[in-house]
This record gives C-alpha cells, sequence and structure tokens, in this order.
C-alpha cells in the first residue's frame, strides 16, 4: 500500500532522515520504534507531506505522493494523528470532527460555502461520523466542549476519531501512548488493534517498543535518521539489539 | 451636559465606531489566518469608496449594482495582493510581510491618485438626507446604513465562520495551519479567501461611509491606524471582539469630545483614545503572561 | 601594532587628497541674451492638501505656454520647474535645495502651505534667492526685516477674519462658537479669531477642534449645540468644512456656518450637497468675478483667467489657490522682465528681489499688490468678497 | 552524608486544573551525578523549570546551597549557579559557536553599555578573558574546531555539547541536564557520558533527564524516579532497577 | 562588515569609502547631493537604534519618530527659548529623551510582538499630539532655532552641516558596532535567539530590552537635535506616525541584524523619494510602492546583507579562480 524509497528530509544542514525504505502492506500495523530524535516523527512528517523530501519517493498504492503538501495526501486517504495531537483547542469536539471530513467537503467544492448541516447529513460523512462514536461513545457526550478542555486521554481520541472523519485507507500515527495513563494506553492499542481488523491499514510510530511490537505484525526500528532493523514484530521482539537500546543492557 | 447631548454623544461614538469596527475586522480577518498585519487595509477602505463614487457618477452604473461591483472589485484587488505580493515572498518574515503589505499600500494609493487624481468625492446617500429623531439626538439616514451594516456584516461573518464549512477552516487555519493541513485544508488557499474577504469588508466600509464623509485617494493611512487600534482593543481575536474594540473607540472618542477635560480640549481626542488603547493591552498582557506561563 | 600602522597610513593618505582638493573651484553661472530664464516651484501636488497644489501647478504650466507662445521675457523663454513636496516639510526643504543649487533657478514660488512655507525660510534665506510664497500666513513675511528675500500672494487669515467679524457684527451676532482643524492652518485661524473676538463685540463661547481626515464633527457640534451660540466659524479646507456643513445640518443646529477662505473651489460645494446652502464665507473675487461691477480693476484679469484655465482644465475645476500661484509667477515674470542681459546668477536673483520688492499696483487674481520694502504682502484692502451658497451657488454678499 | 546542594520540599505545580509536580521532596548531594528519571509527562521538565525560576511553584520550597530560591528571577539564579540545557537545545542560531559560549559567561562578566560602545580597557581586559575561558569550554567539549561556524550548522549531537558548553560556561555549582544523550548515536552517547563524569570531577554538581537507560544507569550515583508528578522511588541504579513499582511505571507493565 | 573583509584589500576599501564620504560635499565631485547626504545621515542614526532594538534584540517599535522629534523640539525649546548653548540642549534632550524612554519602556516591554507594534505606535500618535497641541508655534512649528557653533566656527552651510552630521553618525555606527561584537551585544543577540535559554545563562532580559530602547531613543534623540540646529526650523510633521514606517522600511531594507545595512535603507530611500523617482512625476509614489515590494519581497533579508552575500560569493570565486594554476 505505500511504498517508501530512499527518503531523505533536510533541516536546514541537519539531515532528520537518511535515505529511509519501508513497506506497508494491506491491512498490517506496521511499527517504527527508535529513541527521540531518530527520524520517526520526520518520516511521518514526510509522508504526509507536512515536510518536503531533499530525495527519494513515496509512493501510495501506484501513485507518488512525495511533493504533495498534507491537505492533499489526506484526500488521497492518508489520516495522520500527530505528535501531541494538535486537535484545534479552541473549537467544539462537534467541530474537530467536522474539519475532520473536510478533505471530503473539498472533493464537492459546492459544499464547502453551503450550510454545515446540510453537508453533514451526507452518506459518507453520517457514516463516519456514526463510526466515530461507536468507536468513541465518550466524544458523543462531549460534543459541545470545548476541545482544550478534554482530559488527554479524550483529546488522542478525538485526534484519531478527527482522522477517521476523511474516510482513510490508512492511517499515520504518531506516539499515540504520549502522556497518557497506562489503563488508557491499553485501551487505544486495542483499538488500532479493531481498526487494521475493519480493514485499516496502520503506520504506528511508538516509543513503548514492547507494547508496539505486541500488536504490530511488523516493524522497523530507527537511529539517527536511518532504519537500523527490521522484521517481523516477534523477530524484533526477541532481538536483543532492540532490548538492549530500550530497556538497558542491565534489565533482567 | 445634558441628557440629549450625551445621547448624541453616543449615537455619534457609535457611528464612528461601527466605521472603525468594519475596517477592524479586515485587520483581525488577515491576522488570524497570517499572522500578518495588512497595512493596506485602509486602502481597501479607500478603494470601495472611491470606486462606488467612480461607478455612480461616471459610469452611470445604478446605485445598488454599483456598491456590489466596488465591494466585488476590493475584494479582487485583495485577492491578487496576495498572489502577486504575499505568497511570492516565501522567505520572509513577518515583519518583511509588514513592509510589503505597506508597499501595496503606497502602490495602491498611487494608482489611485493617478488614475482619479487628488480631489475628493462624495457619491449619493443611499436613502435621503433627512436626519432622523432618536431620544433627543439626531441620527443621519446613512449612519443608521453604517451601523446597520456592521451589524450585517459581523452577523454574516459569524455565521460563515460558525455554519460553513470554509468559515470553520478559515478558524481551525487561525488556530494551527499545521493542523488545519493534516485534515485535508489548504492554509494558503485560506490565506487567500481571508485578504479577499478582508478587502470586501473593507470594501463594504468605503462604500457605506463615502457619501456621509467624501473620500480621497490619501484617506487610506488614517482610517487604517483606526481600524488598526479598534482591531487591538479587540485582541485581534473574534469579528465579535473587534467590533467592541471599533465601538469602545468611537464612544470613548466622542465622549473625549463632549467631556469638558478642563485644561484638555477636543485636540486630544485621539490621544486619549491610544491611552486607553495602551492601558488595555498593558492590563492585559499582565493577565495574558500570566496565563502563557501557566500553560 | 601593524593594524594601528596601516591605519595611519591611510589617514596620511586621506589627508594628503583632500588638500589637493581645489577648492571654490565653481564658476559662477552667467544668464547669456537667449538663455532660459528658469523659475522654480514647489507645490503639494500629492499628500493632504493636494487639492491645492494642483490647481497651483496646472495655472504654472498653463502661464508658461501662455508667455512662450508670445515670444519669452525680452526674447528669454520661460521656464518653471515643479517639484511636488508631498506636503512633507523635509522634502519641501530638500526640493528648494535642488531648485538653489542643482537647477540654478533664479527666484523660488511656493509652497503651497504655510507649514512648508515657514519650513524653508532659512533655506532660501541663508542662499539669496527670492521665494514668493503662495501660504497664507501672515508670519511668512514678517518681520519684514527678517524676511528679506521673501513674499507672499494670497490674502492673510487676518483679513479673512477680519471680513467675517465685521459682517457678523453688522448682523448682530453676539455669541459664535470656534471649530477648526489641528493642522497649521485651523490653528493659525484659531489663535486669531480668539484674539480678535473682542474687538468686534463677539465672544467666544465654545472652541472645537478636530483632526483633517476625521470622519465626523457630530461630538463637537453636539458640544457646540449645549451652548448659546449664534454663529459657526469653522476654519479649515473644503473636505473638512463640508462635514460640519453636513453634520450641522445632521444636528438641526439651525444656526449658519461661517468657514474660511480654504473652502473658495467648487469641490466643497459638490462635497456638503445641499448642506453647502447658507454657508458664509470670504473668498477673492475670482468666485463671484460674473457679479463683479464692469469699473472693477480686477474684472478684466479675473475673466480672462477664468476662461483660459477652465478652457484647458473643465469647466467649474478654477480655484483662488491657482491665483495665487498666478500672482506668484506673474511677479516675478515682472522682475524678470527688469533684468539685464549677461549677468551672473546670483546678481539676478538680487536683480529679481529688487524687482518685486519694486512692484506698483499690480492687478492680480487675489488682489492688487503694491510692494515695499516695509511690505512683503503689498495687498491693497478690500480684496475679499463675503460670498454666501445660495442653491449650489457662490453669491456676492455687497 | 554530605550537604545538599538543592532541596525541594512539598514542591508542587498546577497547570490550571491539571497537577503537574504533587508534593515533591528532594535533596540532591553536592559533587554528584543525579539522574531524574519517569515515563513522558511524569513532570521532570516542569522540576527543572521551577528550579531555574521559569514559571513560580503552587507550592512548597527550593533550597539552593541552603537558601530559599523564592521570587528570585531565572537570570539571578543562573549568577547564583544553577545553570541548564533545554530539551530542545535552544541554541542562538543567529550566533557562532564560539559566541553562544561567550554568551554563556554573561554573568562571569562586568562590562555595559559604555564600556562597551568606547572600548574602555576593562572592556577589552574582560573580552579577553572571556574568549579565553570560552575557549577553554569549547575544547572542553571537543568543539574547538568549530568555534566560527554557525551554531546551527552542527549535527544535533554536537549542537548538545555546545548547549552544554553554554552552559558551563556559567561557571555553575549545579548543571541541569534536560535529555542530553535524546538524539545521539553510541560514539556520541559516549563522549557525553564521559563530558559529564568530567564536569563532576570539576566539583560541579550534575542532575540530568534523561530516558536513555544505560547512560543514566551508568552514570548516576543516584537516580530519582517521578511518574504523574510523585517520586515514586529513588536509591542507586542498583536498586532503582530492582524496584518493581519502577518497572511497572518506567519500562511498561508487560515487561517480564 | 569590517571584519568580513579580511586581507589586504580591507584598508583600500574602507580609505576609498571614507575618501567618498569626504569628497562628496565637494561642489565639483557630488556637491548637490549634499543635503540629501545629510538626511541619509540623519536618518541612519535613527535607523541604527531601530537595528539594535529590531535586527539584534527582536523587538519591535513603531514609534521612533516619537523619540526623533522629542529630541529635536527639547532641543529646540532649551536654545531659542531657554537661550541654553545647543551643544547642551542637544545633551540634554538626549538625557530626556533616553529617561522618558526609560520610563516608558519596562511597561511597554510587558508586551510582545504585535501588541508591541501596536503600543509603540500609540505611543508615537501621542507624543505627535502632543508636540502639534503644546510645541511652540503648534502645527506650523518653531523657527529660528540657533545653529551649532564651535568657539567662532559656525555651521551655517549645507557644506560644513554635512560635516558635522555624518560625524556624529560614523560615530554612533562605530559606537553600535563595538556594542554588537560584546558581551552587551551578544545578550541582545541571545534574546532575539530564545528569551528562555538566555534567561537560564543569566541575561535579564527585560533590563537589557528597555536599555537597548533607551540607546535608540538616545540615537534618535541627536539626530532630531541635529535637524533642529540645521534646519532652524521644525514642525511636528517631520515626526509623525508615518515618519516611524518609513524608519522601519529604512532598517528592513537595510537589513535588520546589520549596522552598517542601516546607511542602506536610509540611502535607498531618501534617494528614491528625494532624486530618482522625481523625474516620474505623480506616477512617483506609484514606483515607490512597487520597489518597495519587490525589494522587500526577493530580499527580506535586506539589500545590504544580500549584496555582502553576493560579493561574498563572488570573492570565492574570484578566490578559486586565482588558485588555479
Amino acid at each position: 500500500m505505500l511504498r517508501v524509497e530512499n527518503a531523505s528530509v533536510a533541516y536546514g544542514r541537519i539531515m532528520g532522515l537518511r535515505e529511509v525504505s519501508l513497506v506497508v502492506n494491506d491491512g498490517e500495523i506496521v511499527t517504527i520504534i527508535g529513541a527521540n530524535g531518530a527520524g520517526k516523527t520526520s518520516l511521518l512528517n514526510a509522508i504526509s507531506g507536512v515536510v518536503p523530501l531533499k530525495s527519494g519517493s513515496i509512493w501510495l498504492d501506484d501513485r507518488q505522493i512525495s511533493g504533495l503538501p498534507s491537505h492533499k495526501t489526506v484526500g488521497l486517504g492518508l489520516g495522520y494523528i500527530p505528535e501531541g495531537r494538535q486537535i484545534f483547542g479552541t473549537m467544539s469536539v462537534s467541530d474537530n470532527l467536522t474539519m475532520g471530513a473536510y478533505s471530503e467537503c473539498a472533493r464537492n467544492r459546492l459544499s464547502t460555502v453551503g450550510y454545515i448541516g446540510w453537508f453533514l447529513r451526507r452518506s459518507t460523512v453520517q457514516s463516519n461520523l456514526e463510526t466515530v462514536f461507536g468507536l468513541f461513545p465518550i466524544l458523543r457526550e462531549r460534543l459541545n466542549q470545548r476541545a482544550g478542555s478534554l482530559s488527554g486521554g479524550e483529546q488522542q481520541m478525538l485526534a484519531i476519531g478527527r482522522a477517521l472523519m476523511s474516510s482513510p485507507r490508512m492511517l499515520l500515527l504518531d506516539e499515540p501512548s504520549l502522556g497518557l495513563a497506562p489503563t488508557l494506553v491499553k485501551e487505544i492499542l486495542k483499538l488500532i488493534v479493531r481498526l487494521r481488523d475493519e480493514g485499516l491499514t496502520i503506520l504506528l510510530v511508538e516509543q513503548d517498543a514492547t507494547a508496539a511490537l505486541k500488536i504490530a505484525d511488523r516493524g522497523y526500528v530507527m537511529e539517527r535518521g536511518r532504519i537500523s532493523i527490521e522484521g517481523t514484530a516477534k523477530e524484533l521482539l526477541g532481538d536483543d539489539r532492540v532490548r538492549q537500546a530500550y530497556l538497558g543492557k542491565s534489565v533482567a | 451636559m445634558s441628557a440629549d447631548q450625551f445621547v448624541q454623544y453616543l449615537v455619534s461614538g457609535l457611528t464612528m465606531g461601527s466605521i472603525y469596527a468594519l475596517i477592524g475586522l479586515g485587520f483581525t480577518i488577515i491576522y488570524a489566518v497570517t499572522r500578518i498585519i495588512n497595512f493596506a487595509q485602509g486602502e481597501f477602505v479607500m478603494l470601495g469608496g472611491m470606486l462606488s463614487f467612480y461607478l455612480i457618477s461616471a459610469a452611470g452604473i445604478p446605485l445598488a449594482p454599483a456598491l456590489i461591483l466596488s465591494v466585488l472589485i476590493a475584494a479582487a484587488i485583495g485577492a491578487i495582493m496576495y498572489i502577486f505580493a504575499i505568497r511570492t515572498a516565501r522567505r520572509a518574515s513577518v515583519v518583511s510581510l509588514i513592509i510589503i503589505t505597506i508597499g501595496a499600500a503606497i502602490f495602491i494609493r498611487g494608482i489611485a491618485g493617478v488614475g482619479w487624481g487628488v480631489e475628493h468625492v462624495r457619491p449619493p446617500y443611499f436613502t435621503g438626507s433627512e436626519s432622523i429623531s432618536l431620544l433627543g439626538a439626531y441620527i443621519h439616514p446613512q449612519a443608521l446604513w453604517i451601523i446597520g451594516t456592521t451589524l450585517v456584516v459581523v452577523v454574516l461573518l459569524h455565521l460563515f465562520l460558525s455554519y460553513t464549512m470554509v468559515g470553520k477552516a478559515l478558524k481551525a487555519c487561525a488556530i494551527s495551519p499545521v493542523a488545519a493541513g493534516m485534515v485535508g485544508i489548504n492554509p494558503r488557499a485560506m490565506a487567500l479567501i481571508a485578504f479577499a474577504l478582508a478587502a470586501a469588508i473593507g470594501g463594504i466600509g468605503g462604500v457605506v461611509m463615502a457619501p456621509s464623509i467624501s473620500m480621497d485617494f490619501n484617506d487610506g493611512f488614517k482610517l487604517g491606524l483606526m481600524g488598526f487600534v479598534a482591531a487591538s482593543i479587540g485582541g485581534f481575536k473574534s469579528p465579535i471582539a473587534t467590533v467592541i474594540g471599533g465601538l469602545t473607540l468611537g464612544i470613548v472618542v466622542s465622549l473625549a469630545v463632549g467631556v469638558d477635560w478642563g485644561p484638555f480640549t477636543s485636540a486630544y481626542k485621539d490621544a486619549i483614545a491610544m491611552m486607553v488603547l495602551l492601558l488595555i493591552l498593558i492590563i492585559r498582557s499582565g493577565r495574558l503572561s500570566a496565563e502563557e506561563r501557566e500553560s | 601594532m601593524q593594524k594601528y600602522l596601516k591605519w595611519s597610513v591611510m589617514l596620511v593618505l586621506v589627508v594628503a587628497l583632500i588638500s589637493l582638493v581645489p577648492m571654490g573651484c565653481a564658476q559662477e553661472t552667467v544668464i547669456e541674451e537667449g538663455d532660459t530664464y528658469k523659475v522654480g516651484a514647489v507645490f503639494d501636488l500629492t499628500g493632504p492638501t493636494s487639492n491645492l497644489g494642483v490647481p497651483e501647478k496646472n495655472t504654472v504650466d498653463m502661464m508658461v505656454d501662455q508667455i512662450n507662445d508670445a515670444g519669452g521675457i525680452n526674447g528669454h523663454p520661460l521656464e518653471v520647474i515643479v517639484w511636488d513636496t508631498e506636503g512633507d516639510n523635509d522634502k519641501c526643504a530638500l526640493m528648494a535645495t535642488r531648485l538653489i543649487e542643482q537647477d540654478e533657478v533664479i527666484a523660488i514660488i511656493g509652497p503651497t502651505r504655510s507649514g512648508t512655507s515657514l519650513h524653508i525660510l532659512d533655506t532660501v534665506t541663508t542662499a539669496d534667492i527670492p521665494l514668493v510664497s503662495c501660504a497664507a500666513s501672515i508670519k511668512i513675511v514678517t518681520p519684514v526685516g527678517e524676511r528679506y528675500w521673501i513674499f507672499k500672494t494670497p490674502q492673510t487669515d487676518k483679513e479673512a477674519i477680519t471680513e467675517i467679524y465685521t459682517y457678523l457684527q453688522s448682523a448682530n451676532v453676539s455669541n459664535i462658537a470656534l471649530i477648526t482643524d489641528t493642522s497649521g492652518f485651523g490653528v493659525a485661524g484659531r489663535d486669531i479669531l480668539i484674539a480678535d473676538a473682542a474687538d468686534y463685540g463677539l465672544t467666544v463661547v465654545d472652541d472645537q477642534t478636530f483632526d483633517n481626515d476625521d470622519t465626523s464633527m457630530q461630538s463637537q457640534l453636539a458640544h457646540i449645540g449645549g451652548t448659546d451660540a449664534e454663529a459657526v466659524v469653522c476654519w479649515s479646507t473644503d473636505k473638512e468644512s463640508a462635514i460640519v456643513a453636513l453634520d450641522m445640518q445632521t444636528l438641526h443646529m439651525g444656526i449658519p456656518l461661517y468657514c474660511s477662505h480654504g473652502i473658495a473651489n467648487m469641490a466643497f460645494i459638490t462635497a456638503a450637497g445641499d448642506a453647502a446652502n447658507g454657508v458664509i464665507f470670504p473668498a477673492g473675487k475670482l468666485l463671484i468675478v460674473d457679479d463683479l461691477p464692469a469699473d472693477d480693476p480686477q474684472k478684466d484679469v479675473l475673466m480672462q483667467y477664468r476662461q483660459d484655465y477652465e478652457a484647458l482644465y473643465g469647466e467649474g475645476t478654477m480655484s483662488t489657490f491657482g491665483g495665487h500661484a498666478y500672482d506668484a509667477l506673474s511677479m516675478v515674470v515682472i522682475a524678470l522682465a527688469g533684468l539685464d542681459e549677461g549677468i551672473t546668477l546670483s546678481d539676478a536673483r538680487t536683480a529679481v528681489r529688487d524687482g518685486i520688492e519694486q512692484i506698483t499696483y499690480f492687478v492680480g487674481i487675489s488682489g492688487i499688490f503694491t510692494m515695499s520694502p516695509t511690505d512683503h504682502l503689498g495687498m491693497e484692502p478690500g480684496s475679499l468678497a463675503m460670498i454666501e451658497i445660495v442653491d449650489g451657488e457662490w453669491t456676492w454678499l455687497k | 552524608m554530605s550537604e545538599s546542594i538543592l532541596e525541594t520540599k512539598s514542591l508542587s505545580k498546577a497547570f490550571g486544573g491539571l497537577v503537574a509536580l504533587d508534593k515533591v521532596d528532594l535533596a540532591v548531594e553536592a559533587g554528584k551525578i543525579t539522574a531524574i528519571i519517569g515515563p513522558n509527562g511524569a513532570g521532570k521538565t516542569t522540576l527543572f523549570n521551577l528550579v531555574t525560576g521559569v514559571y513560580p511553584a503552587s507550592d512548597g520550597e527550593i533550597l539552593f546551597q541552603g537558601t530559599p530560591l523564592k521570587d528570585t528571577p531565572p537570570h539571578r539564579r543562573a549568577a547564583l549557579g544553577i545553570a541548564r540545557t533545554f530539551q530542545n537545545v535552544l541554541l542562538f542560531g543567529n550566533m557562532t559557536v564560539l559566541e553562544n559560549i561567550m554568551t554563556g559567561q554573561h554573568p562571569r562578566s562586568r562590562y555595559g553599555f559604555l564600556g562597551a560602545a568606547l572600548r574602555l580597557p576593562r572592556a577589552h581586559r574582560e573580552e579577553e578573558t572571556i574568549s579565553l575561558n570560552a575557549m577553554k569550554y569549547l575544547n572542553m567539549v571537543g568543539l574547538g574546531t568549530y568555534a566560527t561556524q554557525n551554531a546551527l550548522s552542527l549535527p544535533l549531537g554536537q549542537q548538545k555539547l555546545l548547549a552544554i558548553a553554554r552552559a558551563l560556561a556559567t561557571e555553575p555549582q549545579l548543571l541541569l541536564l534536560d535529555e542530553p544523550g535524546a538524539g545521539l548515536n553510541k560514539l556520541e552517547k559516549q563522549e557525553l557520558s564521559d563530558l559529564i563524569r568530567r564536569i563532576r570531577e570539576n566539583g560541579i554538581s550534575v542532575i540530568l533527564v534523561e530516558h536513555d537507560m544505560p547512560l543514566v544507569m551508568g552514570l548516576a550515583e543516584w537516580v530519582v524516579v517521578l511518574d504523574s508528578g510523585q517520586k515514586i522511588a529513588e536509591g542507586t541504579a542498583a536498586q532503582i532497577q530492582k524496584d518493581q513499582r519502577v518497572i511497572a511505571a518506567y519500562l511498561g507493565e508487560e515487561v517480564e | 562588515m569590517l571584519a568580513r573583509l579580511k586581507g589586504k584589500w580591507t584598508y583600500f576599501v574602507i580609505a576609498a569609502l571614507l575618501l567618498f564620504l569626504i569628497l562628496i560635499p565637494f561642489r565639483w565631485f557630488l556637491g548637490q547631493y549634499t543635503v540629501i547626504m545629510i538626511f541619509i545621515g540623519l536618518f541612519t542614526m535613527v535607523t541604527v537604534g531601530l537595528c539594535l532594538l529590531l535586527g539584534y534584540t527582536g523587538q519591535v517599535s513603531l514609534g521612533q519618530a516619537a523619540f526623533y522629534g522629542t529630541g529635536a523640539y527639547i532641543s529646540a525649546v532649551l536654545s531659542k527659548i531657554c537661550g541654553v548653548n545647543p551643544w547642551l540642549s542637544m545633551l540634554i534632550a538626549a538625557a530626556a529623551t533616553g529617561a522618558f524612554a526609560y520610563v516608558i519602556g519596562y511597561p511597554i516591554f510587558r508586551l510582545r510582538g504585535n501588541y508591541l507594534a501596536v503600543a509603540t505606535l500609540g505611543l508615537g500618535v501621542i507624543v505627535y499630539i502632543l508636540l502639534r497641541q503644546l510645541g511652540p508655534g503648534g502645527p506650523d512649528g518653531m523657527a529660528g532655532i540657533p545653529y551649532l557653533s564651535i568657539g567662532g566656527f559656525v555651521f551655517d552651510t549645507s557644506f560644513k552641516r554635512y560635516f558635522l552630521v555624518w560625524f556624529f553618525c560614523l560615530a554612533v555606527l562605530l559606537i553600535s558596532q563595538n556594542i554588537v561584537r560584546s558581551r552587551t551585544g551578544r545578550a541582545l543577540r541571545a534574546i532575539h535567539g530564545s528569551e528562555a535559554a538566555a534567561e537560564s545563562i543569566g541575561i535579564n532580559v527585560d533590563q537589557f530590552k528597555v536599555k537597548i530602547f533607551v540607546l535608540s531613543a538616545v540615537y534618535a534623540s541627536l539626530a532630531g537635535s541635529l535637524l533642529a540646529h540645521q534646519m532652524s526650523h521644525i514642525s511636528p510633521g517631520s515626526f509623525g506616525p508615518l515618519v516611524s514606517v518609513i524608519i522601519i522600511v529604512m532598517a528592513v531594507i537595510g537589513g535588520l541584524a546589520s549596522i552598517w545595512g542601516a546607511i542602506f535603507g536610509a540611502a535607498t530611500v531618501c534617494i528614491l523619494k528625494y532624486e530618482l523617482l522625481l523625474g516620474f512625476g505623480e506616477w512617483d509614489i506609484v514606483i515607490y510602492g512597487l520597489i518597495l515590494m519587490l525589494v522587500t519581497i526577493f530580499m527580506p533579508e535586506g539589500l545590504f546583507v544580500r549584496l555582502r552575500e553576493l560579493f561574498g560569493q563572488w570573492r570565492l570565486r574570484y578566490a578559486q579562480r586565482g588558485a588555479e594554476p
């Protein structure tokens, strides 16, 4: 589904990514793990078009998407849930979800200037909304609350919900567990599995390597902008190098 | 000061304030979406007023279509300004972008001066010139048009921002352009819309105020300055805050004239308005910085 | 150490070069027979008072063509170099310097406003070149001892105010309210209005101001409405005066409005619409030239000027401000006509100054001038007429 | 037990309703390397920000060398001898590498506007000392050859070293390092731990917040563990590694 | 700039520039530009202050003309009405303006970014109104301000004043250059780089902001006094809010973070306005606006900085070519 070929990203003279290549197949959960600053977020930013590539290419199915700005990749079915969630804090929960459907709206230009209720009654938007409420009933209760006033976990749900509103075929998740209580982390991870089961392809960036590898099909380990190890989740879980890098060698 | 006079000060202040608010709205919209202070905002107001006169008197177009056409032309000029001057300047810092808008303002003013000459012009009133008595004060029909238009514009703007997708997208873009991009909103398209919209609102302001003040090619700077102050009092936040800012400014200026300040004369009214602005800013900064540090 | 060595070597070099500079090598320009007489002008062609400056430039352009078509001045073609001040003092000073040093003009006319005129007095005086100002303030030419090189053509504020006050006195008005702008014109007028009121038995019961480019004067007028003023005197330019007239109509003030000579153009009537009716102001006789008796000495000059100007620039475009430039340039031309051939530029400047000072009974647009070493305005009294706007037309209140 | 250079007593910080730090008592021994660890959002950076005075504490107090720090503004604390680095480095991008470090000498020099404007002899003298010291610190972190480059042109690892050198240039008694190892490769991490040891040998107490366990375990003589704003454990590296609560909170519940 | 021009050419370049500056006012050279050069010198002084404030410290001020004005007015009033020696009144004006900036500096620098811009603009408007209302002569301004003189040597011609102004201007530039390269200059740039980091290494951010604000006010005041004593007439129109905007334009065109760029900025604007565009008649401000936009769009880092870059590239290429056998 997604192919990244020799992608490099530079911030000024600093290299964020160095010739990274990876593949995500249909219906897989692929996780990218690595220490802070290893280039995981740069990779997701590059795929979604937030930062431009210096060299290399990125393909979604058979379409080259490198060079497209993020607002275009969303329209092609890439939902991005960035680190720190990036929800619209001063807007209401329902507005955040509505905005999630903007790419749907942009496909049909007329509806952008029309009455928003009319737009929301479109069948795809309606069914997406139902899906989101099905996954996160709490959001239905919080519909009119300011998004910024939600708790961390609820904000994460909203961020995922917002991405689902664009009817994505693939989700890019950046550290969904960041700052969440352990029980919530578990819940989110379960949800990711559930989304995969419903047909979505998922690329997950996590620091909590063990947890991520538990649910993933395959994984890549990044170090200093490069992919250093790749393999199935099982292989990686058993790989001493991974355990060393994450858990410290003296951990039992 | 008698009660009648007081009402008159309020009425006059509201009229002036509505003008400042209409101009301030343009500053707020562009600032919210792009973080640019658009020094050419006053020029859009001037364009609206001058265009309406020349369309009516020179081109002989009837009033209503002429007004609409003036606003549309102003909006188009705003869009052109964004495309050619702002979007081209990719590497520019915010200060540089502000200088670009100053350049654009001088350019527009210059073209207007060359094209229309230096004389001031006054388009006809929309309806009648007989003023209306109101609670012991008088109000000109055109002033009612000004106040009414401001209300309609701010209500429409509010509805637009709250009940259409593109309006909400503008808001989203104002909160975070990066996050807006991630849900499929094109921040540049939003900036274009913001410029066109601000220019249109500026044009509307020019169109409604020109019959009561007469307009010349030089008027943009002072009008822009007052609109900028109105937007600052409102905190560049929302259309409604800006309108409140504009009305506050108008009433402060009007009362500064009306109240006998002892040694002060009406000559200091603008200075008093600026003092109010400084006080508001400094008081608010105390609160803001406390909030910033806490979050 | 080496650094300091190099610096000192450099300094020696510089000093040596400077000492080689041939000082004062400039050759004084001489005006030969048939050479163009160059006159400079600085007007506000853009900026807030450009509606005064533009008719001045138009008038000058028109006159230069007329004079050159008629063979110039004693065979010398006339050239007027006009620079725009943008209403900016510093630019005005720079342009004046440019006229003096680069363009090498014999005399300068303008600037348009009192503020800019006062600003360049020092520049002009130290350069020894005559200036004929087109601005109102009497301060421009007094004290005459310090204003050796300076003349002016428009009626002063004081004369205009005398006309208004005399009229008010005859109309048995005793309480007046002032509303003036905060520009130089308005403030100068306000000072005289306040100082002179008592001489005519008038009491100033309210004194309001506004800024140029203000959008409404209603608050000030409402304040005036709270007093027992019987008339409002407004001292400002046409645009703002029109707003005052309109706002007085809106507030149903019901007392007459008297304005300055600053509204002596059609733009005021257009801007104020029917609120202009009943407004009374003093102005040069140009506006009511049709009503002038045939024996008025200015009648022919005024008729000719209006006819020429409107033929070139369109019906209803003439204003008294163009007239100020007409008078200024005419006086310079009279002085130029008396120049000897083959004199140096600085001698020419002195001669033109002397020539202007010796002008007697020149009939101009603004009035009739007789200059003298003690009077650099030299306008005979009675140059102003009180005018009322009736049905959108200027009517002479004889 | 030797004296504490830094103590916090019941230190708390709340942002709006969110409690970021909850009654934390700390005693940092002088001359030692202390590590503060904990999962994301545990309050480590908040603790640094309170100690350096970026924001005021909601409750409790901070003692530096026995003196309470209440109401002391950040720049005074730096002058007193508390220096720090930032998670996101925050170098001065408008300066060269050397200038960045020279700026660090700010609290150790005196001359002001007049001295600078007129290049008084005193300014000259101080400026010489400043550049000498700056070169010293630059060489200490091994960046001597990059002195005239723009600070942001360095790779991340060297930027982090530069940030440490800048902090050292303030001649602190206490150095707070916020995730110095993040984004560094093995070799760089090795250099970093050598550097931190050398700093300690110069008599400077070091507190570091770090995610990289091998680095922490190899360096720290005392480890404090924070979780959700509370101190849940402290001890030597060996003790911490055995603590079940720490393993649960920090390393993930599912660790066998 | 001087530091960048290392090598054998340095002294020749400096000598040539100085010689050029010295020769400008001579009639046979570029004498006709003397007065423009005087204005360039004055505006450079004001602009340098803004460069220190905006370019180095990152704090915007849209009210520099206010200090330019107070400097001119205080000095004019003292010397003309109170009969104080003009040099002394210049000094008092600078001190008073500095004190004024200091007093308003602390409340105003609690604001950041655009709010700071608005507040300083408001300050400029207030001072402008006060000058019009309270300044002797009102909006028409005051005349008869005495010239500066040393002993019996009166600065009464453009030729003499040119050297006086440029002496002050170069002194201000040198002083600023020294400050920029000092402990203080580093502190200022640190504040621009990151206020948090600056505080963490012991820099008193608020105090430095106010101090540099005061310095920029003193520069502007000196320029204003010089203007007053040589035009002999000043009026509030020279110190209005629009002038503050022009000063910002000069600073940006020159290149904000560059002391010597201030000359370029002031020169570009003055030469455009007072010389190059004169021939275009009423089209002049159209072209001025266009040039302003184009320069900022294509050289947002400033004309001077861009030219310096190009010069650097050219030298590099030259050096490389020279290195080849």
